[in-house]
């Protein structure tokens, strides 16, 4: 591979102008952009039938509870250039809705059932159960960061005694080499 | 009326003997292939506790009469065939009621036991017992094919159909079957190997791939007959093999080694075996066994 | 009066009073027809006596009915499955329509067939014949329109059997002068078969129709599936015995009562042809019969069509038997006769009593029907055990009897293939249990019950007659011995409970039903007793699958494509079927017949060019031609 | 063991069937977590289970040992319920790992039960993440002790504290639609 990086260039411009987005390409091989919520279907269609990104590779959500907003992730992948496009969007985290997109790729029903379970976010017309890999779960969705996962073991499953003296495994790490544990690791740290 | 409690003793006798041979064999079986595959493995009397340990099980559930009664059709199958074979040449206790039937009675009700326990299987409406039967039944029609080229070659030869009849034949002119129609003989011994249903024809139990088949839901005292029956079975039908085609046995040493060193050919054949599907295990049957059994036959008649 | 004209005038009195009692009370009319088969029954079997021969004229033909032994053995079937069947059909038919237009045909096949037993001369025997084909015929029909093409099928084969026969009868009336069955089979006796092959095949067509004998089998199926089930019963055990009859008739009286190693040259298409050729023909086509009968058999989903194939392969062991001749041969094939009319009567009418109750004998959409109707499973059990060979029930003996007279008389290859036939049938015996009876419960079928006790009685006497018949087939032995002594063969021997061979090697099953039953019990006193206390009944949905519980929706009975290996391994078998074949000629004969349309195009000028061709090849070939 | 000591206290039958029942342990692995990989090692050849006189087991109809390999999910436990009861007495439970003790790394999951035997009994406990095959070996061992002491009789206690069990399982488990246990 040559390092400097026309291709991944060439799809970012491209997606940039004709969506008006933003975007930056990450390293070689790897492109980032960011579209509003709207876009994400005509940039992944775009992306497929024009430029060859025909591979899904997966879909996730990440949780970013400090703005309000979630952010779901497709990566798709070109076999042809191989370059990994990540499209990223962010929709509002009080009214999780986003658009059911397993038209485009029929295995994006599994990702989204997954983050319909895990996050709460609602997919109008996704076919599936509504139980994915949870059973009877009537709590808030358990990836959600302001789930705490701690209290609800302590809650629901009991605790054989003697591992109260069990301290988080990253503190014994640091202190053991003397490094800081950076901040956003402790900001919504579980202590 | 002494005719009768000799029966009676010698029934028991033969049956109890069938089971001590049929369950040792089973241990020795597992043994070999411990052996074979590097490990120390059990003791040759393992298979002793495991049935003693399954009929001390409790045994809470059934799924109806049929699953009730299937263990009882394999143990009388078991039996009756064991019956109607001559155990030894010339023995007071052993030779039961084998003047009273005759090969193709045996051909028939061999299929008995194992047509039980399919109902009784069938009862428990588990999907994997269903299957394991279907395949079971398909490689029957398999095996019977060569193997009754063989018996039929074999009948032809002697000009009688009865097994005590072709034993002595054989001690009579001094020359087992196996020599004077070795075709008929290889036939009848590829059919054994699905009989036995040891690896590569192992499609019926088949572990790890149909749970273990049609005894799936069967535990406890179901299973503890099952595996005894099928012991006395296995017995049963290597006796028959000897008395076939290997003139019979004088005395019950005799007979052992005879049917241990038969018994242990298949074994060793399926331990470097891998697993056929089931049609390739069907058509198996009906390529070289099916055309030695011809071959037998052919010679049996010129 | 004349006890065989006391018996017709009952049946098809019967017949006629129940076609016009129907209007007065839809039960009345079946009550009717078993009494009037009950009371024919019972007349008969009190007045029986088989020196008796009538003769009268009628329109200058002489007519002869009388009773053979041979006659009388069928006369059993004929009569015990006909009475069991019509009291079976008063419940079995009791909701469905035009029940006076059912009995009046079921009346009239029963009558036609004791008319075909008591004729003794070749017209009778015809008419009664084409009377049998019709009523069944009637009833084929009777489900409505979808059976229309099966009742053409039927009656096309029905159609080729009959001319095939009437024609046979018009040449022997040509060579013998008389219509007396006797007289011909005297006559051939004296003169030798040469010359009269052709009769002799005609009739083995006419006869084989009805036994559905491997080329002219494709109606059976169908036929058999399609009929009400207590008709079927009696159509599938009593009927097709009528082709058996006459078989025996043909392959035992007429091809082997004299040396039938002579080889008479016939020229032409006939050369080569003697009685062994067309005996050995017979049993091979027999052979085969039974060998694809049972691997369609174990193709069907449907229940009925799986009896229906299998019918016509256990009629392929009984002709394979009959065509073989020995005494052995024979004597299995008639004692399979009869069986086979017992068991297969008695599946047909358990299996319409799971159509009544359940509403489809469809096996991909029944399961788990055991503890709903356990009568019907155990007559279905017994029968089917019965079917398949297995002692200490009948059908053992039967299938016995067959081999030892084909091992013993040098028909190796023929054995193997019956065997194979044999052994298949355990598959498909295991699907029609599995696939109504065991298996998980459909929810759909919760409310089954189990069927009236009018059906019930008729199938479990008939399932305890293959019982008895396991334990002692002398009882069969006596009269098949009697009908075999009519043929021809001398000194028949038999005994109550032992089968024996030629080479002295016998079964004794008394000896085997003691010891299986002796065991069983005692197997069944050990663990009941040990187990009755702790031991409790848990639904079919209570199984291991991995810890998962199946809910009430699903069910995980494995019922598609049950032997789909097996069917794998005998595929090329599979590949033709006279079906196919038929279908084929008929379309060629289609698109001949197209084709010769095309030559008529309607167009002056085609017709114009026609005959100038013609003119032109008669100009060129004229030498040749008119020369 | 002591077989003078049991002599007086159990019949001489009892001590036959205890003896067999030791010596023939067939084993339903329930391989729900990372520990299922040591099983093959442990059953194969180098060190060969078998010479105990242990086996696998299809079906839990068939088995005495229910060998649970790891951590348990709420939706894991269901099944192993379920297979533990679809077990006939005698039946016993290994428990792998230390997952299964005090919830092992998983211990504050949202998903993951922490102590195994407040649902289902447990006779021996294999402490490890993972244990090695020799620790699976001596665990078994273990349990052979037991069986042939006479108080590895936890079916039974299942059976008598039925209803402790099933209150801590329904509190996990909350949709329970379980048939009823009562053999």
């Amino acid at each position: 591979m040559s390092n400097d990086l026309v291709l991944e260039n060439e799809i970012l411009n491209l997606i940039k102008s004709a969506f008006n987005a933003e975007g930056n390409v990450i390293k070689s091989r790897r492109v980032e952009v960011f579209v509003k919520k709207d876009q994400v279907s005509s940039v992944l269609l775009f992306a497929k039938e024009q430029r060859g990104y025909i591979h899904l590779s997966h879909s996730t959500c990440i949780d970013w509870i400090e703005e309000g907003e979630f952010e779901l992730i497709y990566s798709i992948l070109s076999p042809k250039d191989k370059i990994m496009l990540y499209v990223k969007t962010r929709i509002d985290r009080d009214n999780p809705v986003m658009e059911n997109l397993d038209g485009i790729w029929h295995q994006l029903n599994t990702y989204e059932r997954e983050m319909r379970e895990m996050y709460g976010i609602e997919f109008p017309g996704l076919i599936g159960d509504k139980e994915f890999c949870l059973e009877d779960w009537d709590e808030i969705p358990p990836m959600r960061r302001d789930f705490d996962t701690v209290e609800f073991a302590r809650k629901t499953f009991y605790q054989r005694p003697g591992r109260e003296d069990a301290k988080d495994v990253r503190k014994t790490l640091t202190e053991q080499s003397g490094e800081k544990i950076p901040d956003f690791a402790t900001k919504y740290s579980r202590e | 009326m002494e005719d009768i409690i000799y029966k009676i003793l010698g029934a028991i006798l033969t049956i109890i003997t069938a089971f001590v041979v049929g369950i040792t064999y089973g241990g020795l079986t597992r043994k070999v292939i411990a052996r074979v595959q590097n490990r120390v493995g059990p003791k040759f009397y393992q298979n002793f506790f495991d049935v003693l340990k399954l009929l001390s099980k409790r045994t809470a559930i059934n799924h109806g009469v049929m699953q009730h009664f299937a263990p009882m059709f394999i143990f009388t199958s078991a039996v009756t065939v064991l019956m109607f074979i001559p155990i030894l040449h010339d023995g007071l206790f052993f030779s039961n009621f084998s003047f009273h039937g005759d090969l193709i009675f045996l051909l028939y009700i061999m299929p008995f036991g194992p047509l039980g326990m399919a109902l009784g299987a069938g009862q428990t409406g588990n999907p994997n017992s269903a299957i394991g039967v279907t395949r079971g039944l398909s490689q029957m029609v398999g095996f019977e094919i060569p193997f009754v080229l063989s018996l039929v070659a074999l009948m032809v030869q002697f000009e009688t159909t009865s097994v005590t009849e072709i034993v002595n034949i054989q001690v009579e002119s001094g020359v087992w079957m196996i020599f004077s129609n070795p075709f008929a003989f290889l036939a009848a011994l590829f059919a054994m190997f699905g009989m036995f249903r040891y690896a590569p024809f192992d499609i019926v139990g088949a572990p790890a791939e149909l749970a273990s088949g049609p005894a799936s839901e069967f535990g406890g005292k179901y299973l503890a007959i099952m595996m005894s029956s099928s012991s006395i079975f296995t017995f049963a039908k290597l006796v028959l093999y000897v008395n076939l085609f290997f003139g019979g046995a004088e005395n019950l040493v005799e007979l052992l080694i005879k049917t241990f060193i038969l018994y242990m050919v298949p074994v060793v054949y399926g331990l470097v075996s891998p697993r056929y599907r089931t049609e390739q295990s069907i058509t198996y049957f009906w390529k070289w066994p099916l055309a030695l059994g011809v071959i037998g036959m052919i010679w049996a008649i010129i | 009066m004349n006890t065989y004209f006391v018996v017709l005038l009952i049946l098809f009195g019967g017949a006629i009073i129940s076609f016009a009692i129907n209007k007065v009370s839809y039960l009345l009319s079946g009550i009717v027809a078993f009494i009037a088969t009950a009371s024919a029954t019972v007349f008969f079997y009190l007045n029986v006596d088989t020196d008796n021969f009538v003769q009268f004229s009628l329109a200058g033909f002489d007519f002869q009915w009388g009773l053979n032994s041979l006659s009388l053995l069928f006369t059993y079937i004929v009569l015990g499955l006909g009475t069991l069947a019509t009291l079976y059909s008063i419940q079995y038919m009791r909701f469905k329509n035009n029940l006076g237009y059912f009995y009046f045909n079921f009346l009239l096949g029963i009558g036609s067939m004791m008319g075909i037993l008591f004729s003794q001369d070749f017209i009778s025997f015809f008419i009664f014949w084409e009377i049998m084909t019709w009523s069944s015929y009637l009833i084929v029909v009777y489900n409505g329109n979808k059976t229309h093409k099966i009742g053409i099928k039927y009656m096309i084969f029905s159609g080729i059997g009959a001319y095939a026969m009437l024609m046979s009868i018009v040449m022997i009336y040509a060579d013998v002068k008389s219509f007396l069955i006797a007289d011909y089979i005297d006559y051939i006796s004296q003169v030798g078969l040469s010359g009269h092959y052709l009769q002799i095949i005609l009739l083995i067509v006419g006869f084989g129709v009805k036994s559905a004998l491997m080329p002219l089998h494709v109606w059976a199926p169908k036929a058999y599936a399609n009929s009400p089930m207590g008709y079927t019963s009696l159509f599938s055990g009593a009927l097709s015995k009528m082709g058996v009859y006459g078989l025996s008739i043909v392959l035992l009286s007429l091809l082997t009562n004299f040396n039938t190693g002579e080889n008479v040259s016939l020229g032409g298409l006939f050369e080569g042809i003697n009685a062994e050729f067309i005996r050995i023909i017979v049993q091979w086509l027999g052979a085969i019969t039974a060998v694809m009968g049972t691997l369609y058999a174990l193709k069907q989903n449907d229940a009925k069509k799986l009896l229906a194939y299998s019918s016509i392969a256990q009629l392929g062991y009984i002709i394979t038997g009959l065509a073989i001749g020995t005494e052995l041969a024979v004597m299995g094939a008639l004692f399979l006769a009869v069986l086979h009319a017992i068991f297969k009567g008695a599946l047909f009418m358990a299996m319409g009593a799971v159509e009544r109750q359940a509403g489809t004998t469809d096996m991909t959409k029944i399961s788990g029907l055991v503890r709903k109707m356990p009568f019907t499973f155990i007559v279905t059990l017994m029968s089917i055990i019965a079917l398949a060979g297995i002692p200490p029930l009948g059908g053992f003996v039967g299938k016995w009897l067959l081999y030892e007279g084909m091992i013993t008389s040098g028909h190796y290859f023929l054995v193997v293939l019956i065997f194979f036939s044999s052994t298949a049938a355990f598959l498909y015996c295991y699907r029609i249990l599995f696939g109504i009876f065991l298996g998980q419960e459909e929810k759909e079928t919760i409310n089954v019950r189990e069927a009236p006790i009018s059906m019930l009685i008729p199938m479990l006497l008939l399932a305890i007659l293959t019982m008895v018949f396991g334990t002692y087939p002398g009882l069969l032995f006596e009269p098949i011995a009697n009908a075999m002594s009519y043929i021809g063969y001398n000194d028949v021997v038999w005994e109550m409970s032992t089968i024996s061979n030629v080479w002295g090697d016998k079964v004794s099953l008394d000896y085997v039903s003691l010891t299986i039953f002796t065991v069983f019990i005692v197997a069944m006193i050990f663990l009941t007793i040990k187990n009755y206390k702790g031991t409790r009944y848990v639904t079919t949905k209570d199984i291991s699958t991995s810890g998962e519980m199946p809910t009430e929706n699903e069910n995980l009975t494995f019922q598609l494509n049950f032997f789909q290996p097996f069917e794998r391994a005998v595929a090329p078998l599979y590949k033709r079927s006279m079906d196919k074949i038929y279908n084929t000629i008929g379309e060629s004969l289609d698109a001949l017949f197209n084709f010769v349309r095309t030559i008529y195009t309607g167009n002056g000028q085609t017709y114009a060019l026609y005959v100038i061709v013609f003119l032109v090849i008669m100009l060129i070939f004229k030498d040749s031609i008119f020369n | 063991m002591n077989i003078v000591k049991d002599k007086k206290s159990q019949h001489i039958v009892d001590y036959i069937k205890e003896f067999a029942r030791k010596n023939s342990l067939f084993v339903m692995a329930y391989g729900t977590g990372c520990g299922a990989i040591e099983i093959p090692p442990t059953m194969t050849s180098r060190y060969d289970a078998e010479r105990f006189g242990i086996r696998g087991a299809a079906t839990p109809r068939q088995a005495d040992v229910l060998l649970i390999t790891g951590y348990l999910a709420v939706k894991t436990l269901k099944r192993v319920i379920r297979v533990y009861e679809q077990m006939q007495d005698p039946k016993y439970i290994i428990a792998f790992g230390s997952c299964t003790i005090n919830g092992g790394m998983y211990f504050d999951s949202y998903n993951t039960i922490n102590a195994l035997d407040r649902y289902v009994p447990v006779d021996v406990y294999i402490n490890g993440c993972m244990p090695r095959p020799e620790a699976v070996i001596e665990g078994f061992v273990a349990l052979q002790e037991k069986i042939q002491r006479g108080d590895a009789d936890n079916g039974k206690k299942y059976q008598e504290n039925i209803d402790w069990y099933r209150e801590n399982q329904m509190k996990v488990i909350k949709n329970w639609n379980m048939p009823d246990y009562n053999w």
